[in-house]
């Protein structure tokens, strides 16, 4: 289908350009290590502590990765108008939109299961205790941050909206996904399963909710959006 | 030895001083070999006796390498840039060697592979300096742009040296504090001229492994330049 | 039905007028030169007529529909003052990468093709943060005649251009033109716009100062738009 | 003296354009607020504990969202090749790059007093205790960030791959300055002095010396970071 | 004493020589005109003229010394592809600010000078975000005047401005010819440049290809200098 292809080549290019200019990649690579650094011999805490820990700061790594690599995702179409020339082609905003929200997704993956390892191996947390879960929790937190952080982006590109102060904007309404993640994560790691009726499962609604619904609201105001 | 004709003088001396050092250290492995074990820690403590030289040749190397960057810097002379890299490579080699044997030390010691007091730190950050200092060489292509900036990272990195040194010194670590090198060291006489002597092979080994290096960089310029003018026409 | 029609265009920047009730026609197979002082509004009304910008009041019509429908999209050539191709990529993946965009067949030939028209073959491979001024806006004409639009938006074009990639850019428009593609550009090198233009705009200050057919006379002397129809 | 009126222009102008487009200040601002809050609503740790994670988080904090502010301070003159400009005036490079790092340092700063506000609100954690020390470790680590950050993007602003050198660069670089600030922070917070002379008090010379040390040295190599 | 004295200056790019072996001098009062096709070399030798890059071989002499002395830089003025004044300020303030830089006495009412010179002074106070590219050119003009340097470097200066702004810098030019100053010019725009041009100097993929004094006939027939001595 002729959408689906659009967004993949759109996709593509994006996933190229930073592949060449591994950017993102090391700097939250890096970002790993020195929060690994400093932590680790800040303070040596027992293990629960340090497990609860390592959810936050799990999250935080993938937070601040996150927004390193999203910010620039449109601002990278600045330097030469390149925007101009996407908007001019007969590409719906939405797809165009779509397009570097899943480049976005692949990557940040990437990066946070870089940094799952790295924690694994230097907190001593075993996080594989609930594997399948977890997976599933990160990918509707990294979709969140994805979707959020995209069209965050978008928006600070368009002049008209770049005085908003937006930046301030954007952790805080990424809170609700984060506290969601950073809790089912807690639970998973320390081996406790969380089901949605459960007491704790409020958690699960409030993610899924915020991807379902951001998406949908993101897509259709996205045209809005780029063309100033 | 049909390739010994070949060789320039230069050579055959590096290839001398290089098998002397490799006697050397194989007559010091089997003396350490017949000593005694140390009274508190066994066996495992003679592995000081490469821990120490690798780390103070690690050490040396940086130093050279600043030196070397700051010469470049002022007489903006290739050759310089190359010592730098030369020697950066060979000390990251034997900085490695000297975390590698000091954690299988802790291992056995402390019964962990890594703790994060200061000196453990800053020696692994001192790994990681000199690490990306190889690694801005790539980002950058054109000669002496990458040069300069390369021998303004090495100077940076190189600031991390004395850390490494003073850290058992100003703090209170896990890792054991001066035995040589200062008053309170309590190491017997003889052990210490063994010591001497590996440290001695050590240095020797780096020095060799640079002048080949060093020679692998200038033939690479060479190629380069001819590569250019051919381009150039 | 005019191939591209301003209808009655306004266009503010806070509360200043860049562009005042603008009237422009060109029908298909003509060739608008949009002349003008710096700062006259030729870029502005420009993006307005691609659809970057909504006009503050009044409207655009490209063949009677908006500029914003894919349909019409498809038919939009644009090259802006930015060039608009990415400095990572190379030529060859800029011009591939939009072809796809388009939805053209064979995409990579198309790109190789429109490298040979404009004198970049040679570094076809070449990232474009490596290339000259002039090799950059080589490509951008490239980029903008790939998906054969039959309307052509074009901001100083020549800008940059050596004289032989001008020369092959007046064919390509001659040709264009021929095919009875409609071509609307802004510039400053009157010389080389004049000889392609079939109709001449004069903006002054957002408003149109002079609007008419491209007589021989302004083409043997292209100051005289200005001496005659521009405030002093 | 004319040397230290370009130091000020050249601040001045930095503080100028940034503070018209407030880019950088808001997202640096905004990512630390909401690491802290995130943080003190992921958990409650014991007050000791708190504390302890307080101190190192507070400066991971500063470091990445310093970062996020410093790396843009040579990026900020590529747009328009202002550094050409910069650079053809008769300005003494080290006149230059002092301006340039005063006017982060005092941006700096700002974020960091905003942040220990929050921080204390959140934390409940009385890091008023030894005020005086405390803002000197902060004046101290501060200025650490603030000459690495500065120095390195103009060492990486005209190389390729400018975003993948400068923050596996940097981070390592700080580590030494961070592990002081956070030692010594720890112990200000708990209300325990450090003197010079006392078994932590080689951390005031690690911090102290890191600052001379590479003050002096940037400023005498800034000259060949900065012509290509 | 050559005001500007290229020396065998070679330049590579990776593998690719940008400059061989330039040999190019510029006598006080003398404007030489560089032109060449796209990717000839001018814009990397007049950077390194200016001192922003180092020659890979040879040297640069302004007035008998390096390019980086600060009293050189004092004395040269460039304008390059970018226009090097910062979006987010006015323009007024861009100007004060290098006049500043350069240390010069009264900084504003300079700048207020120059604004009038190149026709800015009724947007002095909007920022240089909004301005239109051909007054982004003038500004960078006045900034490049501003501290009435004895060299000037200009990449390309007529890009973008409409024939009035043209006419003035032209202007500008000759009374600095007049005063002695040196001008070392690319450009495209053979006509505009010729009329000021004592010397050209033709780059043909970076070599000089031609040098000599500018001839009337050069000046009638700009095309004449790459018909006789550019590769076909
Ligand atoms: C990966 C872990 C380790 C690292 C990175 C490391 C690093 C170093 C370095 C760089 C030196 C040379 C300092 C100098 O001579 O100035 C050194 C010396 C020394 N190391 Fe280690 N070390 C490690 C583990 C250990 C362990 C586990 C022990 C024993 C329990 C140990 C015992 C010593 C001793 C006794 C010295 C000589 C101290 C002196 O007299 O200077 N090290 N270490
Ligand atoms: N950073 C770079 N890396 C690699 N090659 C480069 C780089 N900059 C320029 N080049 C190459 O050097 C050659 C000369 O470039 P330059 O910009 O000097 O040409 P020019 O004469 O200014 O062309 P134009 O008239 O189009 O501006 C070109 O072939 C270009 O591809
Ligand atoms: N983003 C903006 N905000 C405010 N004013 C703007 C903006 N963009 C353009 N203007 C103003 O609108 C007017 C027209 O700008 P425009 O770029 O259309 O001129 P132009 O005809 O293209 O000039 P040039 O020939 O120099 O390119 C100018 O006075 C400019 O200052
Ligand atoms: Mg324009
Ligand atoms: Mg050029």
């Amino acid at each position: 289908m002729d959408f689906a292809r659009l967004v993949l080549v759109i996709a593509a290019k994006d996933l190229r350009a930073e592949i060449r200019t591994k950017e993102a990649i090391n700097a939250s690579a890096a970002f790993a290590l020195v929060i690994l650094l400093l932590f680790s011999f800040a303070f040596d805490l027992d293990p629960d502590t340090n497990r609860e820990i390592a959810s936050g700061l799990l999250w935080l790594v993938f937070a601040f990765a996150g927004t390193l690599l999203l910010n620039r995702s449109f601002a990278r179409e600045l330097p030469n108008d390149c925007l101009d020339a996407l908007v001019a082609a007969p590409v719906p905003p939405s797809a165009l939109f779509l397009g570097k929200a899943l480049a976005n997704y692949v990557l940040l993956l990437v990066i946070e299961m870089l940094s799952l390892v790295v924690f694994g191996i230097f907190y001593n947390v075993r996080w594989t205790a609930q594997f399948g879960e977890l997976m599933v929790v990160l990918a509707l937190g990294t979709w969140a941050l994805t979707i959020m952080g995209t069209i965050f982006s978008a928006l600070t590109v368009n002049i008209r909206l770049r005085e908003v102060m937006l930046p301030i904007l954007i952790y805080p309404f990424l809170v609700p996904a984060l506290m969601a993640a950073i809790q089912l994560t807690l639970e998973f790691m320390a081996g406790r399963p969380v089901s949605i009726g459960s007491e704790k499962g409020g958690w699960w609604l409030m993610l899924i909710g915020f991807d379902v619904i951001y998406t949908a609201v993101t897509v259709v105001l996205v045209e809005h959006v780029l063309v100033g | 030895m049909f390739w010994w004709g070949d060789k320039t003088m230069r050579d055959k001396i590096l290839y001398f001083l290089g098998a002397a050092a490799v006697l050397l250290i194989a007559r010091n492995i089997y003396v350490i070999s017949g000593l005694p074990g140390e009274e508190a820690q066994g066996a495992i403590f003679k592995i000081i006796f490469f821990h120490v030289p690798l780390a103070i040749t690690a050490l040396t190397c940086g130093t050279v390498a600043c030196v070397a960057s700051i010469l470049y810097l002022v007489k903006k002379e290739m050759k310089y840039d190359a010592l730098a890299v030369s020697v950066t490579e060979v000390g990251l080699a034997f900085l490695a060697g000297n975390l590698i044997t000091g954690s299988i030390w802790a291992r056995i010691i402390w019964g962990v592979w890594w703790a994060w007091d200061v000196r453990l730190t800053s020696a692994l950050v001192c790994w990681i300096l000199y690490a990306s200092y190889l690694m801005i060489r790539h980002a950058v292509e054109e000669p002496t742009q990458r040069a300069k900036l390369a021998a303004v990272v090495s100077i940076f990195a190189f600031i991390d040296v004395p850390i490494v040194i003073l850290s058992i010194r100003l703090f209170r670590t896990q890792h054991p504090g001066p035995v040589f090198f200062s008053s309170t060291g309590s190491f017997p006489h003889d052990w210490s001229m063994i010591m001497m002597w590996n440290l001695f092979a050590m240095l020797m080994l780096g020095t060799v492994m640079t002048m080949i290096r060093l020679r692998q960089e200038e033939v690479q310029r060479e190629i380069d330049s001819l590569r250019r003018l051919a381009h150039a026409f | 039905m005019s191939a591209v029609a301003v209808e009655g265009v306004w266009k503010y920047y806070g509360d200043f007028p860049a562009l005042r009730d603008i009237q422009l026609e060109a029908q298909p197979g003509s060739c608008l030169a949009m002349i003008g002082r710096n700062g006259a509004g030729k870029t502005t009304l420009l993006r307005i007529i691609a659809g970057f910008n909504r006009p503050g009041k009044g409207k655009i019509l490209i063949f009677g529909k908006e500029p914003r429908e894919t349909e019409t999209r498809r038919s939009i050539g644009f090259i802006g003052h930015g060039i608009s191709v990415y400095d990572e990529l190379s030529a060859l993946e800029n011009l591939t990468l939009y072809a796809k965009l388009y939805g053209l067949a064979d995409p990579r030939r198309k790109a190789m093709e429109w490298l040979e028209n404009t004198g970049l073959e040679r570094v076809r491979d070449g990232l474009v943060r490596e290339f000259s001024r002039g090799m950059r806006q080589r490509l951008a004409v490239a980029r903008a005649f790939l998906h054969n639009p039959s309307v052509l938006l074009l901001d100083e074009p020549f800008t940059a251009l050596d004289d032989r990639a001008i020369a092959v850019l007046q064919r390509l428009l001659r040709e264009g033109l021929a095919q009875g593609k409609t071509v609307v550009m802004s510039t400053h090198q009157l010389r080389e716009a004049l000889e392609l233009a079939t109709h001449v705009a004069l903006l002054n200050r957002g408003a149109v100062a002079f609007d008419g057919p491209c007589t021989p006379e302004m083409v043997a002397d292209p100051g005289l738009v200005y001496a005659r129809y521009g405030e002093g």
